[in-house]
């Protein structure tokens, strides 16, 4: 007979109320009823990039980070990075502009190199992919930086979009941007990169915008519903931390006592 | 081009020369700037010193070995530390450079035996285990299962003295990490300090000490030493100035040239803009 | 047949409830004190690393194959790219787990060029952001706007924290810096850290449900 | 007097850190070495440590019974799925362990990710006292600060139901984003310290700063000279060739 553990009961609960939310959404935006995102200012700046590098005539380098698709917390990142990829590479295929796709993981290169392909594809203009534009350079975390930053002066792109988990090499990656004349839009969940997007690149999406992004872009029905789900968790989150704190302050400790349990 | 706009387009080389000079003087020229005792450093003075007679410590060097400048003054200090006490030390790793860390730098620095310790029955090195948060689990659960054999000797890991007693993270006592990113802090507390109630304390590079604080402030870490800074105290808490001592003026003098960079930029920035409205 | 998607992601789903299901649940049988499906999760975590390790050769691989071909064709820098090769192969083999002949991590090259090289070019790739920062700092790090002048003010407080020569002659500065790390910056860090367990429970769904196959994808199919 | 062997180390140790510095003039020969170089040893280094694990674990504890020795094969097995990913037909096998392990990493972090990084951060958020009477600063005031800042934080990141948006989220989203503003500042802060601190440690290396080698430093000298020179040199040379030209 399987019986709870004492001390787990209310993490358990918890669980199974984000589960269950995330689940109701995901069958939800399957039947058609997709949750509205919130439009984040970064989001129209990729746009504008865009349209920046057709007219100078340069063209559009978009990277995803350098993350791999299996970590559970940085792999999330890496799938954002890629939707907002797949919308770039739609957008550069409509208006003829290159699109150059850095990458670090073996793993992530046919998946970059198929959304790339099937954009042009679907643009109508198969013949226009290069597949040597999607770069596998190193799968070392410098050697990959330092054969971006090769490309950047040799190809001084207009636009510079990078959307996914970076660590130390972001410096040095947004500064060389920043020097080639690129307009650059950076996005990281990296908590301690994301200064230095923000300082050096025109447009940075903080933290879970970049999912939020992601799932906007993308238009995947259970993207976006997991998004909803995970609202209902923020939701539960900001209510037990200001509930209890009330509580705790007039001396109450029930529900701490609770989240014991 | 006007001076003030000058200020605002100094070459970059220029400003790496400034680092170095910055860096290199007061690393030759000594400068023996005051180092004020902040309270990280005493906090982890206290926890190193409140470990209880018999405690069972797992002592793990979690970074690479580009981030040994950083990490390796406090994992020293505390080591030595540590040594001091009478405690059991189990080391173990799960960055693949941990191991080589602490047998080729560490070791080298400190000889257990000096301080009496006897190797397999006071400490025992169980080097590394990839797998990262997987293998940290299964460390958690069977320690000896995970390291069948010792790293430095290539023993059977159960035939020692210290691990009759000790198999599961429930007959821990605390864990010290010394860490640089991913895994680290996260996992110990998943794995170790969540199921096992094993207390944690860690000491981190600084770019990871922002995200310590919420586990500081909830009380699931008990002690942070971030940086270089935190350890040339903790070097003078326990009167053994070291590498971490030698290299604070150096810290203090490169982060003024970043105050003074930045200021400088900013003067520049305001000065151009007034005159273009 | 094999050729199925729903495979691998039967693999996952089973794999996630075999190392979930143990924390919360206890399996209570009067034959064994051992909670079996626990063990199972315990060992089958074990097993998991040595398939880990299995995967080692294909950084391997790969790296033969981009400069094997660089070697080949005589393409520009190509000279180097034996460099590269050759570290590579006299590391792993000096490196290889055969004490009897010499071989391991107590081998002399072995230890040569963790030393000599290895250890002093890794701590070296990461020391050059120093210079990176200090030029950044300088060039962007302005006061454009209300949110800009935030970050600046806040990282400079915070740099001079961390200097002695800093709190030594001005403690507030301390003071500020320790208000700064232990209020908004914990705020910040405490909201991701709560909104990355939920975006990992909502991956953990998708998986779950198999609407995640984002690293299944690629190579056709 | 170190050993020849020790000396000769250093050399190449002092050589490898200036070639990387040497990219911060601009690309050139020495960086390319040393980086090339870079990139080999962490591979084959890698390797070496993964067999290391393999052969310990066998003799550790899957050789002790026969099921156990079948896992271990097993493991071996599995393992070469790998490397399915390099054909062209059977690649979809690769797709196996990947799920394994993607299965098992999920898993352990959903087993207690909702306790460490939920409920345990929710608790201490709870337990914030927002009047501690003989301790008004730092704690009350503060402890305010956190019960306001984080739901805040957490609230910015509120994206779906764009309609029904309560009008205060307004203040709320800028609460927020100035608080995100501090916090980042202080990773700034503490960016840069570790930037330094490794920089400082190369610094101490070339140095000769014990316990460092003191060979070090004659060797620093010797080889930032020759770098230096060479570089220089090089670039007058082809300098003098454009303006010839």
């Amino acid at each position: 007979m399987a019986n709870l553990i004492a001390g787990r009961i209310f993490g358990l609960i918890c669980l199974l109320i984000v589960m269950v939310a995330v689940t109701y959404f995901i069958r939800r935006a399957e039947k058609g009823k997709v949750p509205k995102v919130r439009r984040i200012a970064g989001i129209d700046a990729i746009d504008e990039a865009i349209g920046r590098a057709v007219e100078m005539g340069r063209p559009v380098m978009a990277a995803h980070g350098i993350a791999n698709l299996r970590d559970s917390t940085t792999g999330p990142q890496t799938i954002a990075g890629l939707s907002v990829l797949s919308y770039v590479a739609k957008k550069c295929a409509e208006v003829g502009t290159r699109v150059i796709v850095p990458i670090r993981q073996p793993e992530v290169w046919p998946i970059a190199a198929e959304i790339v392909e099937t954009a042009y594809r679907m643009a109508g203009k198969p013949e226009e992919y290069q597949s040597t534009d999607i770069m596998y350079l190193s799968d070392q975390q410098f050697g990959y930086s330092s054969s971006v930053m090769g490309i950047l002066m040799r190809e001084k792109p207009g636009a510079h979009i990078m959307i996914g988990a970076y660590w130390a090499e972001s410096m040095q990656l947004a500064e060389v941007g920043a020097t080639v004349g690129a307009m650059q839009i950076s996005g990281t969940a990296q908590v301690s990169q994301i200064p230095f997007f923000l300082v050096s690149t025109d447009y940075c999406l903080i933290g879970e915008e970049i999912y939020a992004a992601g799932a906007y872009l993308s238009n995947e029905p259970a993207l976006i519903a997991s998004l909803a789900g995970q609202d209902v968790g923020r939701i539960l989150a900001v209510a037990l931390g200001i509930i209890g704190s009330l509580l705790t302050t007039v001396g109450i400790k029930a529900l701490i006592d609770l989240t014991k349990w | 081009m006007s001076f003030v706009e000058k200020l605002q387009n100094i070459d970059r080389r220029w400003i790496y020369i400034l680092a170095w000079i910055f860096v290199l003087y007061p690393l030759i020229n000594p400068l023996g700037l005051p180092v004020p005792i902040q309270k990280e450093s005493t906090a982890w003075n206290k926890a190193i010193n409140d470990i209880p007679d018999g405690s069972v410590v797992v002592f793990s060097c979690m970074f690479s070995i580009a981030s040994i400048p950083e990490l390796y003054p406090m994992t020293i200090a505390t080591f030595s530390h540590l040594m001091t006490k009478n405690c059991k030390i189990i080391v173990a790793t799960f960055w693949n450079d941990g191991a080589l860390v602490f047998d080729q730098t560490l070791l080298k620095q400190i000889d257990p035996a000096t301080y009496g310790k006897v190797y397999g029955k006071d400490w025992i090195d169980l080097g590394y285990a990839p797998g990262a948060e997987t293998a940290m689990r299964a460390f958690a659960d069977d320690m000896v299962n995970t390291f069948p054999s010792d790293y430095l000797y290539s023993k059977p890991t159960s035939s020692y003295e210290i691990m009759q007693n000790i198999k599961t993270a429930a007959d821990v006592d605390i864990i010290v990490s010394f860490e640089s990113g991913t895994p680290g802090v996260g996992e110990w507390l998943r794995q170790w300090n969540t199921p096992y109630g094993t207390k944690l304390i860690v000491g981190c590079s600084g770019v990871s000490a922002p995200g310590m604080a919420p586990y500081l402030q909830s009380g699931q870490l008990n002690a942070n030493l971030p940086g270089l800074t935190s350890t040339a105290e903790y070097e003078l808490l326990i009167k053994r100035p070291a590498l971490a001592t030698a290299g604070v003026d150096a810290v203090s003098m490169s982060h003024l040239l970043v105050v003074l960079l930045v200021i400088l930029g900013n003067v520049g920035y305001f000065a151009t803009r007034g005159r273009k409205s | 047949m094999l050729r199925r998607i729903e495979i691998p992601i039967a693999l996952t789903i089973i794999f996630t409830l075999l190392q979930t299901i143990p924390y919360y649940f206890r399996w209570e049988s009067n034959l064994k004190l051992v909670d079996p499906i626990e063990q199972a999760s315990s060992i089958a975590s074990q097993w998991v690393l040595l398939i880990v390790a299995w995967s080692i050769f294909i950084g391997v691989i790969s790296l033969l194959q981009v400069h094997g071909k660089t070697v080949q064709k005589r393409s520009k820098g190509w000279h180097y790219s034996i460099i590269v090769l050759v570290s590579c192969i006299v590391m792993a083999i000096a490196g290889l787990p055969f004490a009897e002949v010499g071989l391991g991590i107590k081998n002399p090259v072995y230890t040569f060029l963790f030393n000599y090289a290895q250890s002093p070019l890794s701590a070296t790739v990461f020391a050059t952001i120093a210079f990176f920062i200090t030029s950044a700092a300088y060039r962007s790090f302005r006061a454009k706007n209300i949110e800009a002048t935030i970050v600046l003010v806040a990282g400079l407080l915070m740099v001079m924290s961390n200097a002695p020569l800093f709190t030594a002659t001005l403690p507030v500065v301390k003071t500020i810096g320790q208000w700064i790390y232990d209020v908004p910056n914990m705020a910040t860090n405490r909201a991701v850290t709560i909104g990355g367990a939920l975006g990992l429970v909502a991956l953990a769904i998708r998986t779950l449900l198999g609407r995640e196959r984002g690293y299944l994808r690629g190579g056709g199919d | 007097m170190v050993e020849l062997i020790t000396l000769f180390g250093t050399y190449i140790a002092v050589f490898v850190t200036l070639g990387i510095f040497t990219i911060l003039y601009k690309e050139n020969p020495w960086y390319r070495i040393s980086e090339s170089l870079f990139l080999g040893l962490a591979v084959g280094y890698g390797v070496a440590q993964q067999m290391l694990f393999v052969r310990d674990q066998w003799a550790g504890q899957w050789s002790k019974s026969s099921i156990m020795m079948i896992g271990y094969f097993l493991a071996l097995l599995v393992g070469i799925m790998w490397y399915f990913r390099f054909s062209k037909k059977y690649f979809y096998i690769y797709r196996w362990p990947l799920a394994i392990i993607v299965g098992t990493g999920i898993g352990a972090s959903l087993r207690t990710v909702m306790i460490a990084q939920f409920l345990d951060q929710i608790r201490a958020q709870a337990l914030l006292n927002l009047w501690v009477p003989n301790n008004i600063w730092p704690t009350t005031i503060n402890n305010i600060c956190m019960f306001v800042m984080t739901p805040a934080v957490l609230l910015y990141f509120w994206f779906t139901g764009a309609d029904s948006r309560p009008g205060f989220m307004k203040y709320v989203d800028k609460l927020a984003r100035y608080t995100m503003m501090a916090g980042f500042g202080s990773a700034f802060g503490y960016t840069v310290l570790t930037r330094y601190s490794l920089f400082i440690g190369r610094a101490q290396f070339l140095l000769g700063i014990p316990p460092n080698l003191a060979e070090g430093y004659p060797a620093f000298i010797v080889m930032a000279l020759i770098m230096l020179a060479t570089m220089i040199g090089y670039d007058l040379m082809q300098k003098k060739k454009t303006t010839a030209v």
